[in-house]
């Protein structure tokens, strides 16, 4: 059932409710073939009592959990977004807070390390903010306005020692060197200059 | 030599890369024939100052290889060691064959998604922000200046040049252009230019080098006396 | 089947690799009955061909679509994910997947050669994680989701030989292995959870 298999994957990637339009333009089959599939599929889920359900709402198909599990879910969530940060999440909030608006590649290369799920909790908390730059379609971090307001301050401007920490040149040193070896690694065979 | 090694490639790539041009299994045999290709190729090519030790290492061992080939009744106690040089490089062989069929996995480009991220998808209510409650701004400043301090490059090692050392094969040349100017000199004169230790043992090794050739004779006429070489070669 | 239903809406909800543990407090029952609904759970999807699969790695769990559909999802998703990595680069990857977790030392000598700069290359791609060992102070390497993710595979075990290479005796002869109880930095650092 390659049709319903397709169907599967994009519900579940795209976390917004998809149409059957848009599932047949992109999996190239006909709409009928798509309200047909989708509808099988949205039985079988619900007939086995599974964790996900697909449903069907006017043309739109949606993959959601189960409502049977919304307490668990909210025990989830309350787990993910209270208590204090660990060192390497507070590391990375400090890093955007002295040097943003920062993009990924630079929070990347300062820590050593992929920033991916700590970024990523760092927003569900609501502690900082992603923005991107329309012209260039670079995204940046930094911290939420809420979370300057919970620390007392008006400005990142303010936190303490900022000018002289903001403004330490190890940080672009390192960014700076780092760049030069890490081309040439990609670079296959050349030999490194340095 | 028609070898290239990609940058981060070591000196068992080399290794594996000189037997498989001959189509050779790895035997202590076929270490034994590539050990003079391999030197040639370390002496020819540009190899980074820090990787250098690890090939000269092989070098040594490929050579201790190559004698023990050829004067099989020397060397018994190295045993072990060559061994292991062999069976390392079995091993590095499997892992290149490993990564050759990982390439063609990924080639498939087979990738699998995770769902992306969305805040509100998660969040029925969006607006919600929950901060540590204890964290203050000190505390921020903290662990920014412990990063800076961590990320401050180590001081630098102070650098030391390895001089130049003149090779048998110059000092042997030396010597020839001294003696074509005169019938005999000494020993002492050779070393003129130089109190190093390596120069006057790199020069006493030409000299007696260059008396097994018979280009020279050695005369010496007291112990611990002047050495005087004398030319042996007519006069045309 | 309420357990697997669980597992599946969190696996779902989180959309990020979650730990037999953390699974375990949530639905409170014992690390064992997780690990082993987890893994019947992505026998199933795996069985069924889904468009979902559930994938394995170390004592973790991920939902992600499957790798059928990959070519689809990189559209919808307008990806441009490539697979290229550097032959050095592709070949130490391949030893932390074959003999992961492993120590830089061990790996420096299988291809005996520095991999410094390779290994932090593939830990800012997340390709790798290094986990530490908190009595002794070593660290260790070894292949993250993201590594299986980008192979299409629900589990090293599953990679070429996997049993022949990872348990090669005459690298435990030479090198000396010995595999401890080994921490990573998100398990340490967590203080809320502890």
């Amino acid at each position: 059932m390659p049709l319903k298999s397709k169907i599967e994957s994009l519900l579940f990637i795209s976390a917004k409710p998809m149409s059957i339009k848009q599932l047949a333009d992109l999996i190239k089959v006909s709409e009928e073939d798509i309200k047909k599939a989708g509808e099988e599929l949205a039985e079988q889920y619900q007939q086995n009592k599974n964790g996900i359900q697909v449903i069907k709402n006017a043309s739109k198909f949606q993959m959601v959990s189960a409502s049977d599990n919304a307490k668990l879910i909210q025990e989830f969530l309350q787990d993910e977004t209270s208590g204090e940060l660990s060192r390497p999440s507070l590391e990375t909030l400090t890093i955007i807070a002295y040097r943003g608006p920062i993009s990924k590649i630079d929070l990347d290369r300062i820590r050593g390390v992929n920033c991916s799920l700590i970024l990523r909790n760092l927003l569900l908390r609501g502690l900082i903010e992603l923005k991107s730059d329309k012209q260039t379609d670079d995204s940046f971090y930094s911290v939420s306005f809420d979370f300057l307001r919970f620390l007392g301050l008006n400005d990142v401007k303010e936190l303490p020692e900022f000018a002289k920490l903001s403004e330490d040149n190890s940080i672009d040193k390192m960014l700076g060197t780092d760049e030069e070896k890490i081309i040439s690694e990609e670079d296959t065979g050349e030999v490194n200059k340095n | 030599m028609n070898i290239k090694l990609e940058q981060f490639e070591g000196p068992l790539g080399l290794m594996l890369k000189l037997i498989e041009k001959e189509e050779m299994d790895i035997t202590q045999i076929s270490l034994a024939k590539i050990a003079d290709e391999y030197v040639e190729y370390i002496r020819a090519n540009v190899i980074q100052p820090e990787e250098m030790a690890d090939f000269l290492v092989v070098a040594a061992k490929l050579l201790l290889i190559k004698s023990k080939a050829l004067l099989p009744y020397l060397y018994p106690e190295e045993e072990a060691e060559m061994e292991e040089l062999e069976q390392r490089l079995k091993m590095y062989k499997e892992f290149i064959e490993a990564t050759k069929r990982i390439e063609k996995i990924l080639d498939k480009k087979k990738f699998m998604f995770p769902r992306e991220f969305n805040r509100k998808a998660m969040i029925a209510n969006a607006n919600s922000f929950t901060p540590p409650k204890t964290l203050k701004t000190e505390d921020m400043c903290m662990v920014f200046k412990d990063l800076l301090t961590r990320l401050r490059p180590a001081e630098k090692l102070a650098e030391k040049r390895l001089e130049k050392k003149i090779s048998i094969e110059e000092k042997i040349f030396t010597i020839k252009e001294m003696i074509l100017k005169r019938i005999k000199f000494s020993f002492n004169q050779l070393l003129e230019n130089t109190s190093n230790k390596t120069d006057i043992i790199v020069s006493f090794l030409a000299t007696l080098e260059l008396m097994r050739q018979r280009e020279v004779r050695l005369e010496q006429e007291d112990l611990f006396g002047e050495i005087w070489i004398h030319s042996l070669r007519i006069k045309e």
